[in-house]
C-alpha cells in the first residue's frame, strides 16, 4: 500500500493511509481521470462506489471514488472536490460503466451534473421538484411536516406524537 | 336430355366472356360472376346420378370421344365446390380486391368439366384451363412484386404436374388406343397382377399431378407462396375448392386397387405402396402443423394448415377401407367448409385492418363481432372440437388408422392434430384477442352481405358437425359405387366404426345443457363490471409512468419462441436446405424467363416447344 | 445458433412488448421492479426501477445521534440486518479510536454468521420459489426461524437486534445460550443432506440454474459484484480471509470457491459457505474468551467522535457491505455513506445479464444474485 | 332464507377464505415467509399469497410506504375488487415510525386507503400478524370490516390525499429558485 | 321421461365431479402442507374459496372473457357425464375416449380465448405454454390410448372397462406397463402438477392465465380444474386400474393416482417450457411407442 502511497504523492497529489487496508488520495477535479486510470492500470479494478459530502460551510461538493485491489487487497479512496455553485464533474463511464448509476444517483440526491452521462434522469425518486435531499440546506423534517404533516382532523382522532428534537 | 351436362360447362363460360366484357367495372364483373355461379347450381339441381352425354371430335383424322359422366364422387364434388363458389362470390360482391371473376368463372367451367369429364383428353384440357387461370389469378395479389414470383412458381410447378400427366395420358393412350378414364382404369387393373412395376409408374405420372395440385410433401412448396401472395378474395377458392381436384384425382384411381392385387401387404393389411402413401400422407400432415406453428403471415399459416389437412385426407384414403375412403372424404369437405369460411373472415379482417403480419393486428374482437365468433367456430372446426364439423372426420380418421393397426401413424396425425391447436388459437389470438391498436379505431364490422354469409357459414358448420349424416349418406353412396361397403351411418349423425360408436347429436345435447347451467351460475354469482383493456394487470407499474400503449403491450410476436429450438432439426433440414434451395432455384428461374412471362404468347410458344419435346421423346419411348 | 422462423421480415412494426417484473409480482425479491422490454420470450431490454424502498437514510443519519442510528441502520438490509450494525460500529470504533474487547468480538462473530446462515437459508428459499419447489421455502424458513429464536433470546428482537454497539455489544451471552447454540447446529447439519436431496441434486434444478445469468471472472471484478457471486465466478475473495475483522483472523475456516459463473454455482456457493458458517460457529463455541462484554462509551448526548472519515466494510451474505463515515466531530455523523452489495448487480449489471434471457430464466437470476433492494434503496 | 341470513353465510365464507396480495411493500414482508411458510403456517386459516390485486381480498401494507410506492399501492387497490382489506403493518403505517421526518415515506397511511387494522410494533412479530388475520376475519364475519365502502363514499377526501402527495406539480418548499438556480 | 331422467343423471355427475374434485385438491393442499411440514388448511377449504369466489365482485374485459370462462367450465361439463364411472354410466354406448379428450380440448380453447381476451401479455405467454405443453402430453398419452385400442379392440371406454373384468391381473396396469408409466407421467403433465406447471409459473409470468381473473371468473377456473381433475384421473382409472364395481371405488382409485402425481409435485420444481415438452417426448413417449410395438406385433 505504501508504495501506491509514495508514487501518488510522487504524482503531485496528496496521499496518506487511512487505515490497515484503505487510503486516501485527493486531488483536483481535473486530475481524478488521471488518478483512476493510474488506479485501474495497476491493479484496482473493482470499482467499490462513489459517494458526495455536502461540505456547505467550504461551499464545496466532495466525490470519494472508492476502487480496490483485489491482488494486493486494498482499498483506494480518491477524493476530490468541486464549488457547489453550478457543480459539474465529468464522467468516468469510460473506465467503469458501473459509474453511469452512481453519477445518476449522485445527480439526483445532490443536483451535481455529469458531464458525458448520457441518462441523468430520475432513479430513485419520482416527481421530485424539491431541492436534491441530500444537500445539507435541504429539510427533510420541514419537508415532511409540509408534505405529510399531521393536522390534527376530527374525523380520525388520532393525535400526532410529541417530538423530540435533540440538539 | 342430358344437355344440362353440357351447360354446366358452357354457362360459366359464358358468364366468363361476359365478365370480361365488363371488368372494369368491379361490381358488375363480381354481380355477374355471383350469378353465374347461383345459375350454375340451379342447374346442378337438375343433374343426376349416371347422366352421361358425349360428342365426338374430329382430330388429325382421328375421332375423339369427348364424354362428360355423373357419377356419385363426381355430383358430390360438384355440389360442395359449387355451393362453396356461390357462397364465396355472394360474400366478395362488396370486395375490394383485385380478382378478376371473369377467371374464377373460367375455372369454375374446368371445375365441373374436370368432375365430369369421363376422357382423358376433356380432362386434360380442363385441368390446364384451371391451372393457368388460377395462376393468372394469383397474380392480383396485394403485394404485386411478391405474387408475381409466387404465380411463377406455381405455374411451374403447375406446368410440371401437367407435363407429368400429359405423358400418362400419352402412355396409356399408346397402350390402350382410347381415352377413355374408366376402360384405361380397367386395362391397368387387369394387367396389374402381370406387371405391377409398369402399372406403378403409368399410375404414379398422374399421382404427381394430383400430389402437386393438392400439395402434397414433396411437392407443397408452391402453397404457401400462392395461398399467401393471391387476392384475398381468391385465397379461399384456392384452399377450399381447388385443393380438391388432386383429392379427386387420386380418389379416380384409387377404386382400381391394383396395388393390392399386386404387391404385398405392409403393415395392417394395407398394400405396402399404399402403406407408403399413408406415410406421405402423415408427413404432410406434421409437416403442414409444424411450419404453420412458426407463421407470422396469416395466410401463410393457414396455407401450411391447409397443406396439413390435405395429409390427414390423403393419408385417410390411402388406406382404402370404407372407414378410411370415408373419413377422406368427409374431412376433404370439413376443410372445404372450415378452410373456406377461414379464409372468407381473413378476407374481411385483412382488408380492414390493411395487413395479414399477426404481430400487428390485436383486439379486433370487439370491433368486428360477428367475423370473430365465425372466426372460432371455423377454429374450433379445424381443431376438431365438437360439435362443429372437424370433429366427426378427425375422429373417422384415427378410427380407420387404427383398424388398420397403424399406431406410429397415428400418434403422428394426432400430434399434428394438437399442434394444429396451437396454430390456430396463434391465429385467433394475434387478430382477435388481446389488446387492440389505436390504428384499428376506426375498423367496422363486415356489411350486410358479409354478415348473412357469416351467420350462413356458422349455421353450416354447426348444422354439419351436429348433423353428419347428412353428408355422409352420398359419401356413403360414393364408397359403395367403388366397391366397398359403406358405413353404417343414419341420417342423424350415429356413426357407427369399429371401435367405437358415436351418436353426435348427443354432443351438442350435453354441450347445451352444461352451457346452460354455465351461464345460470355466472348469472347467479355476484355482479362483475367491465373495464377497458388499459386497466390491466402490471404488476403495480402505473402504464401512464412506462408510456404503455396497447401496442406494446400484446405478445404475439414469436409466439411460440420456446419450442422452436425443438424443431431446430425439423427447420435445418427443411428451411435451410430443401426450402431455401427451391427457393433459389425459382428465384434463377424466374428471372430468367421473366422476358417471356411478361408477354404471354411468347410464354406459352416457349411452352409449346418444351411440351413437344417431351411428347416426341415420350412417343419414341413408347 | 439463433434459429429464424421462415418469414421473418425486418420490417416488422411490432416485435417488442413490455412486461414488468414487480414490485407486485411473485417473481421479485422485494419491493422493487424491473420493466423488461420483451421480444417473444426473451428479454431484450432492461430498465430497474428502484426507489420504491426509498427512506431517506442518508440524510435522517444526519439528523440523528451516532448511538440513535443503531436503531436505523439494521433496516437497511432487511434479511440480514446484522452487518449493518456491525459495520457502522466498526466505522465509528476506528474513529473514535475504540478497543473492542475479545469476548464482544467474538458474539459480533457469532451473530454475524448467524445472521449468514439465516440469509442463506432465505436463500434456498429463493431457489425454491422461483423454481416452483415450494417445498423447499417451507422448510428452510423452518429452520430459519430456530435461529431467529437463538437471536430472540440473545438479542431481544427476532429481525432486528439493535445489538451492536460502539465498544462492544448491548447485553452479554445469556446462560445456557452457547449450548442451545450448538444444539442448533447440530441439527441444521443433520438437515443439510435433505436439502441437498431435494435441491442440489435434483436434475431439474440443475438444469434450470445452470447456464442461466453465466458470468465470468472479468466480467465479475469489472461491475462490482461481490461475495458469493464473485466466489462462484471464480475470484478467490472473502474480505473475512483477505482484509480480517474482528476476530476471523483466528478462527479457521475455507472459503469454497465453485467458479463455474453460472446460477448453480451462486446456490451451490451459499451452500458450501453455510457449512463454513457453521465449522466458524463451532469454534466461535469453542473459543470465546472471558472478558467484558463492552467497554464503556460516553453518555450519547455528549458521544462525539472525532472529524475524520473512514470507510467500513463487512463480508455479507450478499457480499461487500460498507459504510463510508464522515464526522466533523459533532455529537451527530456529519455524513454516512452506505454501500449495498446488490446496488452493482441490481441496479447496472442486470441490464447486461439478462439481455437475451428467457423469461423463465429471470426470476432465477434475480434470486440467484441475491439481489436485495433495500441495500440500494436506502 | 333472509337477506340477512344470506349475507351472514357469505360473510362467513368471507372469513374463511381470505387471499392476500404478494406484495411486498416495506421491510414487514420480511415476516411474511415465516408466517406463510411450517411454523405458523397461515393457510391453515384460508390465507394464501395470490400474485395479482384481481385474485387478491387483502392487501397487506407490510410496513413504510414512500412515495413512489404508495402511488403504486393506491393503483392497486384500486384494482382489487371488493370486498377487500387493508391490513397495516407496524409504526410506520400508523404514524411514519422510525421515519416520521423522513422526506420520502409518508406519516400515515389512512389518510390515502382506509386501513382496516393496524398491527403495532417493528416489526410486528409472526404471531401478532396472525393474531391480525384472526381479528379480521371476526370483523369480516360480523360485518364490520367495512373499508372499502368508507373509501367510495369518502372517495374524493382520499384522492384529495393521494394527489397531495403524488400528484403536486410545484415544490413543496419554497427553494425553488434554488434549485433552477444551481441545475 | 328417459331424458329426464339422464338430465337429472347428468347433472347429478357434475354436481359429483365437482365436489370430488374440490376435495381431492383440498385433501391435496393438506398433504402437501404435511410434506412441507405445515399443518394446513381444512380438506373442505376449497369449498369455503369457491364460495368467497362466486360471491365476491370482479372485472371483466368483455363479453369474451365471460364467455370463454363458461365455455372452459361448460364444455368439462358436458364430458364428464360420457365418463363410465363405476355403476354410473349414464350413455353407455357412447364413450368413445377420443371424443371425451375433443371435448375437454373445447375447454382449454375456451378457457384460452377468455383469459387472452384480457390482452395481458403474462395471461398469453401462459396460454402459450399452455398450448406447447398440451402438444407435449398429449403425443404420448395418443401412443398409450392407441395401444389400448389395438389391445382392447375397442375404443369405449365402457367396453375398455368390461375388457378388464375379472380380477387384478386382467388390469391393463399389468397387461400394458410401459403404457401404464407413460401415460402416469403424461397425466401429471395433463393435471398441470409440477414439474409441468410451467403455465401458471407465478414467479415467471405471475400466474400466467389467471393473471386478470378475480371472483367468479377464477371461480369457475377452480371448478374446470376440479371437473378436469375428475375427468383426467377418472380415464386413467377405465383405462389402467379395470374401472370400478361402484362409485367408491371408482374415486378411491382416482386418488390413489392424484396422490401419486401429489407426490411428485411436491418435491419437484418446474421445467422450462421446451424442456418439459422434450422430457414429455423422450422418456414417456419412447415407453409409449414401446407398448405399442408390443401390442401390434
Amino acid at each position: 500500500m505504501l508504495k501506491y502511497v509514495k508514487t501518488l504523492n510522487s504524482m503531485g497529489l496528496k496521499a496518506r493511509p487511512l487505515g490497515d487496508w484503505e487510503f486516501e488520495v485527493l486531488t483536483p477535479k481535473e486530475r481524478v481521470a488521471e488518478t483512476l486510470s493510474y488506479l485501474k492500470g495497476s491493479g484496482f479494478e473493482t470499482f467499490i462506489h462513489l459517494m458526495c459530502v455536502d461540505w456547505i460551510d467550504d461551499g464545496e461538493f466532495e466525490l470519494v471514488y472508492n476502487v480496490e485491489s483485489y491482488g494486493e487487497a486494498i482499498q483506494a479512496l480518491v477524493k476530490t472536490r468541486i464549488p457547489r455553485e453550478k457543480p459539474s464533474m465529468m464522467t468516468m463511464m469510460n473506465l467503469w460503466g458501473l459509474c453511469q448509476v452512481y453519477e445518476r444517483e449522485i445527480h439526483e440526491f445532490f443536483g451535481i451534473k455529469f458531464e458525458g452521462n448520457p441518462n441523468l434522469e430520475q432513479f430513485f425518486l419520482e416527481n421530485w421538484m424539491d431541492l436534491p435531499p441530500l444537500r445539507k440546506d435541504f429539510d427533510t423534517k420541514e419537508f415532511s411536516e409540509e408534505l405529510f404533516g399531521f393536522k390534527e382532523d376530527e374525523s380520525h382522532g388520532i393525535k400526532a406524537p410529541e417530538r423530540i428534537e435533540y440538539k | 336430355m342430358n344437355s344440362n351436362l353440357i351447360w354446366l360447362v358452357a354457362l360459366p363460360l359464358i358468364g366468363s366472356a361476359v365478365a370480361a366484357i365488363v371488368v372494369r367495372y368491379k361490381f358488375l364483373d363480381r354481380l355477374i360472376t355471383f350469378l353465374t355461379f347461383a345459375t350454375t347450381l340451379f342447374v346442378l339441381f337438375s343433374v343426376h346420378v349416371g347422366q352421361s352425354y358425349s360428342w365426338g371430335l374430329n382430330f388429325l383424322g382421328t375421332t375423339l370421344n369427348l364424354t362428360l359422366n355423373v357419377s356419385h364422387l363426381s355430383i358430390f364434388m360438384l355440389y360442395i365446390s359449387i355451393a362453396f363458389g356461390t357462397v364465396l362470390t355472394f360474400y366478395s360482391l362488396i370486395d375490394h380486391s383485385r380478382m378478376k371473376g371473369f377467371l374464377l368463372l373460367l375455372i369454375l367451367a374446368a371445375n365441373n368439366w374436370i368432375f365430369m369429364s369421363n376422357d382423358m383428353v376433356g380432362f386434360f384440357f380442363a385441368w390446364e384451363l384451371m391451372g393457368w387461370a388460377s395462376v393468372v389469378s394469383v397474380l392480383g395479389g396485394r403485394e404485386r412484386e411478391k405474387s408475381r414470383h409466387a404465380a411463377l412458381y406455381y405455374m411451374i410447378m403447375s406446368v410440371s404436374g401437367s407435363y407429368s400427366m400429359f405423358f400418362g395420358i400419352f402412355t396409356l393412350w399408346r397402350l390402350t388406343g382410347t381415352f377413355s378414364i374408366s376402360a384405361n382404369i380397367a386395362y391397368l387393373s387387369s394387367i396389374v397382377g402381370i406387371h405391377p412395376w409398369w402399372v406403378l409408374g403409368i399410375v404414379s405420372l398422374f399421382f404427381v399431378t394430383f400430389m402437386i395440385k393438392a400439395g402434397i410433401f414433396p411437392f407443397h412448396t408452391w402453397v404457401p407462396l400462392a395461398y399467401a401472395y393471391s387476392p384475398d378474395a381468391f385465397t379461399p377458392f384456392l384452399s377450399a375448392v381447388m385443393s380438391k381436384y388432386g383429392i379427386y384425382g387420386m380418389l379416380l384411381f384409387m377404386p382400381l386397387s391394383l396395388m393390392e392385387r399386386g404387391f404385398p401387404s405392409a403393415f395392417g393389411g394395407v398394400p405396402w405402396t399404399n402403406y407408403i402413401f399413408v406415410w406421405i400422407g402423415v408427413i404432410t400432415a406434421v409437416l403442414g402443423t409444424v411450419l404453420a406453428i412458426f407463421q407470422d403471415d396469416v395466410k401463410k399459416l393457414f396455407a401450411y394448415s391447409s397443406l396439413s389437412n390435405l395429409g390427414y385426407v390423403v393419408a385417410a384414403i390411402a388406406l382404402f377401407t370404407p372407414v378410411g375412403i370415408t373419413a377422406g372424404i368427409f374431412h376433404a369437405f370439413n376443410h372445404l367448409l372450415f378452410k373456406g369460411t377461414l379464409f372468407i373472415t381473413l378476407l374481411a379482417v385483412i382488408s380492414r385492418s390493411g395487413t395479414s403480419k399477426l404481430s400487428e393486428m390485436g383486439g379486433l374482437w370487439k370491433k368486428m363481432p360477428i367475423t370473430f365468433f365465425t372466426f372460432f367456430v371455423g377454429i374450433a372446426s379445424a381443431a376438431g372440437i365438437p360439435p362443429f364439423n372437424g370433429f366427426g372426420s378427425k375422429w373417422l380418421i384415427y378410427q380407420a388408422m387404427i383398424k388398420q393397426h397403424l399406431p406410429f401413424a397415428t400418434i403422428l396425425l394426432f400430434l399434428a392434430s394438437t399442434g394444429a391447436f396451437m396454430y390456430l388459437f396463434k391465429a385467433f389470438h394475434s387478430i382477435f384477442l388481446g389488446q387492440l391498436s389505436h390504428d384499428y379505431d376506426r375498423v367496422k364490422e363486415v356489411s350486410a352481405v358479409g354478415k348473412i354469409t357469416e351467420f350462413f357459414l356458422m349455421f353450416a358448420m354447426t348444422f354439419f358437425g351436429v348433423q353428419p349424416g347428412y353428408i355422409l349418406k352420398p359419401i356413403g353412396a360414393i364408397v359403395k359405387s367403388m366397391g366397398l361397403k359403406p358405413l353404417p351411418v343414419m341420417a342423424n349423425g350415429y356413426v357407427t366404426g369399429m371401435f367405437s360408436n358415436i351418436y353426435v347429436p348427443l354432443i351438442s345435447w350435453s354441450l347445451a345443457v352444461s352451457f346452460t347451467l354455465g351461464f345460470i351460475l355466472f348469472f347467479v354469482s355476484a355482479k362483475h363490471k367491465y373495464v377497458s383493456q388499459e386497466n390491466n394487470y402490471t404488476a403495480g407499474q402505473i402504464p401512464e409512468d412506462w408510456g404503455l400503449t396497447p401496442e406494446t403491450y400484446q405478445f404475439s410476436w414469436n409466439f411460440y419462441q420456446p419450442v422452436e429450438k425443438l424443431f431446430a432439426p425439423f427447420f435445418r433440414i427443411k428451411i435451410d436446405g430443401f426450402f431455401r434451395g427451391t427457393g433459389d432455384w425459382t428465384k434463377t428461374i424466374g428471372s430468367a424467363i421473366k422476358e417471356i412471362f411478361v408477354g404471354n404468347a411468347q410464354m406459352y410458344a416457349f411452352f409449346a416447344i418444351v411440351g413437344l419435346i417431351i411428347f416426341v421423346i415420350a412417343g419414341w419411348m413408347a | 445458433m439463433e434459429l429464424r422462423p421462415l418469414n421473418v421480415s425486418s420490417t416488422n412494426k411490432r416485435k417488442r412488448y413490455e412486461l414488468f417484473i414487480g414490485p407486485n409480482h411473485p417473481g421479485i425479491s422485494g419491493n422493487f421492479s424491473y420493466v423488461l422490454e420483451m421480444e417473444g420470450h426473451k428479454v431484450a431490454d432492461v430498465t430497474p426501477d428502484p426507489g420504491l424502498l426509498h427512506r431517506g437514510f442518508e440524510k435522517l443519519m444526519e439528523r440523528r445521534l451516532w448511538t440513535q442510528n443503531l436503531a436505523l441502520v439494521p433496516r437497511i438490509c432487511v434479511p440480514e440486518p446484522d452487518v449493518n450494525e456491525v459495520a457502522y460500529c466498526m466505522a465509528i470504533e476506528h474513529l473514535a479510536g475504540i478497543e473492542v474487547p475479545k469476548h464482544a468480538q467474538y458474539i459480533r462473530v457469532m451473530v454475524l454468521e448467524l445472521a449468514r446462515i439465516a440469509s442463506f437459508l432465505f436463500g434456498f428459499g429463493g431457489v425454491g420459489g422461483t423454481t416452483g419447489l415450494y417445498t423447499a421455502p417451507n422448510w428452510a424458513i423452518g429452520d430459519r426461524d430456530y435461529i431467529l429464536d437463538l437471536f430472540e433470546w440473545l438479542t431481544g428482537g427476532r429481525v432486528y437486534h439493535i445489538y451492536q454497539y460502539p465498544g462492544g455489544v448491548k447485553n452479554d451471552i445469556p446462560d445456557g445460550w452457547l449450548e442451545k447454540l450448538s444444539d442448533l447446529l447440530d441439527y441444521l447439519e443433520s438437515r443439510l443432506p435433505e436439502y441437498d436431496n431435494l435441491i442440489f441434486r435434483n436434475p431439474i434444478i440443475r438444469d434450470r440454474l445452470k447456464k442461466v445469468g453465466y458470468l465470468s471472472a472479468e466480467d465479475a471484478i469489472e461491475n462490482g459484484i461481490t461475495g458469493p457471486n464473485l466466489r462462484a465466478s471464480g475470484v478467490n475473495w472473502d474480505i473475512r480471509k483477505t482484509q480480517p475483522y474482528l476476530v476471523y483472523d483466528e478462527l479457521d475456516f475455507e472459503v469454497p470457491i465453485t467458479g463455474n459463473g453460472d446460477s448453480y454455482a451462486r446456490a451451490l456457493q451459499r451452500r458450501l459457505e453455510l457449512e463454513e458458517s457453521i465449522k466458524i460457529l463451532r469454534q466461535c463455541i469453542d473459543q470465546i474468551p472471558d472478558g467484558p462484554y463492552k467497554v464503556k462509551i460516553p453518555n450519547p448526548f455528549e458521544f462525539r467522535v472525532p472529524a475524520g472519515s473512514y470507510y467500513s466494510k463487512v463480508e455479507s451474505s450478499r457480499g461487500e457491505f460498507g459504510y463510508y463515515v464522515v464526522s466533523n466531530g459533532d455529537v451527530k455523523p456529519y455524513r454516512v455513506y452506505i454501500r449495498g452489495p446488490s446496488y452493482s448487480s441490481g441496479l447496472y449489471y442486470a441490464k447486461k445479464a439478462m439481455n437475451g434471457m428467457r423469461i423463465e430464466d429471470v426470476p432465477v437470476w434475480i434470486h440467484m444474485m441475491d439481489i436485495c433492494p433495500p441495500d440500494f434503496d436506502r | 332464507m333472509s337477506q340477512s341470513q344470506w349475507s351472514e353465510l357469505v360473510n362467513y365464507f368471507r372469513g374463511r377464505s381470505m387471499w392476500m396480495l404478494h406484495y411486498c411493500t416495506g421491510c414487514g414482508a420480511i415476516e411474511l415467509p415465516p408466517v406463510m411458510t411450517s411454523r405458523w403456517d397461515m393457510e391453515r386459516f384460508g390465507i394464501i399469497p395470490m400474485a395479482t390485486p384481481r385474485q387478491a381480498d387483502i392487501l397487506l401494507i407490510t410496513g413504510y410506504l414512500s412515495i413512489k410506492t404508495l402511488k403504486r399501492v393506491v393503483y392497486t387497490y384500486d384494482q382489487m375488487s371488493t370486498p377487500k382489506w387493508v391490513l397495516g403493518f407496524g409504526s410506520c403505517t400508523i404514524n411514519g415510525g422510525i421515519y416520521w421526518d423522513s422526506y420520502n415515506v409518508i406519516d400515515r397511511l389512512d389518510k390515502y386507503i382506509p386501513v382496516d387494522i393496524y398491527i403495532a410494533g417493528c416489526m410486528p412479530r409472526p404471531e401478532a400478524i396472525m393474531d391480525s388475520f384472526i381479528k379480521l376475519r371476526e370483523m369480516v364475519q360480523k360485518g364490520e370490516a367495512k373499508g372499502y365502502e368508507k373509501y367510495t363514499k369518502n372517495y374524493e377526501w382520499y384522492k384529495a390525499n393521494q394527489d397531495h402527495v403524488f400528484g403536486r406539480s410545484e415544490p413543496v418548499l419554497r427553494k425553488a429558485e434554488e434549485v433552477t438556480k444551481s441545475a | 321421461m328417459t331424458i329426464l331422467l339422464k338430465l337429472i343423471q347428468g347433472i347429478g355427475v357434475g354436481a359429483l365431479s365437482i365436489a370430488v374434485g374440490l376435495l381431492f385438491i383440498g385433501i391435496g393442499r393438506k398433504i402437501t402442507a404435511r410434506i412441507q411440514r405445515r399443518y394446513g388448511p381444512p380438506p373442505i377449504q376449497n369449498f369455503f374459496d369457491i364460495f368467497k369466489l362466486l360471491s365476491k365482485r370482479s372485472i371483466s374485459h368483455g363479453f369474451a372473457f365471460d364467455l370463454g370462462l363458461i365455455a372452459g367450465f361448460s364444455a368439462l361439463l358436458a364430458a364428464v357425464v360420457f365418463l363410465p364411472m363405476g355403476q354410473i354410466n349414464i350413455f353407455p354406448h357412447n364413450s368413445s375416449l377420443i371424443m371425451i379428450i375433443y371435448l375437454m380440448t373445447m375447454a382449454y380453447l375456451g378457457m384460452a380465448m377468455g383469459v387472452s381476451s384480457s390482452g395481458n401479455p403474462n395471461a398469453t405467454i401462459g396460454i402459450a405454454r399452455a398450448l406447447t405443453m398440451m402438444m407435449g402430453y398429449e403425443v404420448p398419452f395418443a401412443a398409450v390410448i392407441f395401444s389400448v385400442y389395438i389391445f382392447s379392440r375397442t375404443g369405449s371406454l365402457a367396453n375398455i372397462v368390461a375388457a378388464q373384468s375379472g380380477g387384478f391381473l386382467n388390469w391393463n396396469l399389468v397387461r400394458l406397463p410401459f403404457g401404464f408409466v407413460a401415460a402416469e407421467i403424461a397425466l401429471q403433465g395433463m393435471l398441470g402438477e409440477k414439474p409441468f406447471d410451467m403455465t401458471i409459473a407465478p414467479s415467471e409470468i405471475a400466474s400466467g392465465p389467471m393473471v386478470e381473473m378475480g371472483g367468479k371468473y377464477l371461480g369457475f377456473g377452480m371448478l374446470q380444474h376440479s371437473i378436469g381433475l375428475f375427468i383426467e384421473t377418472g380415464i386413467m382409472v377405465d383405462l389402467f386400474l379395470g374401472g370400478a364395481s361402484n362409485i367408491w371405488i371408482f374415486i378411491a382409485k382416482q386418488f390413489v393416482l392424484y396422490f401419486a402425481a401429489l407426490m411428485i409435485n411436491a418435491i419437484m420444481p418446474r421445467f422450462r417450457i421446451e424442456e418439459g415438452v422434450s422430457f414429455m417426448w423422450k422418456f414417456p413417449l419412447l415407453l409409449g411407442v414401446v407398448q405399442a410395438l408390443i401390442v401390434v406385433l
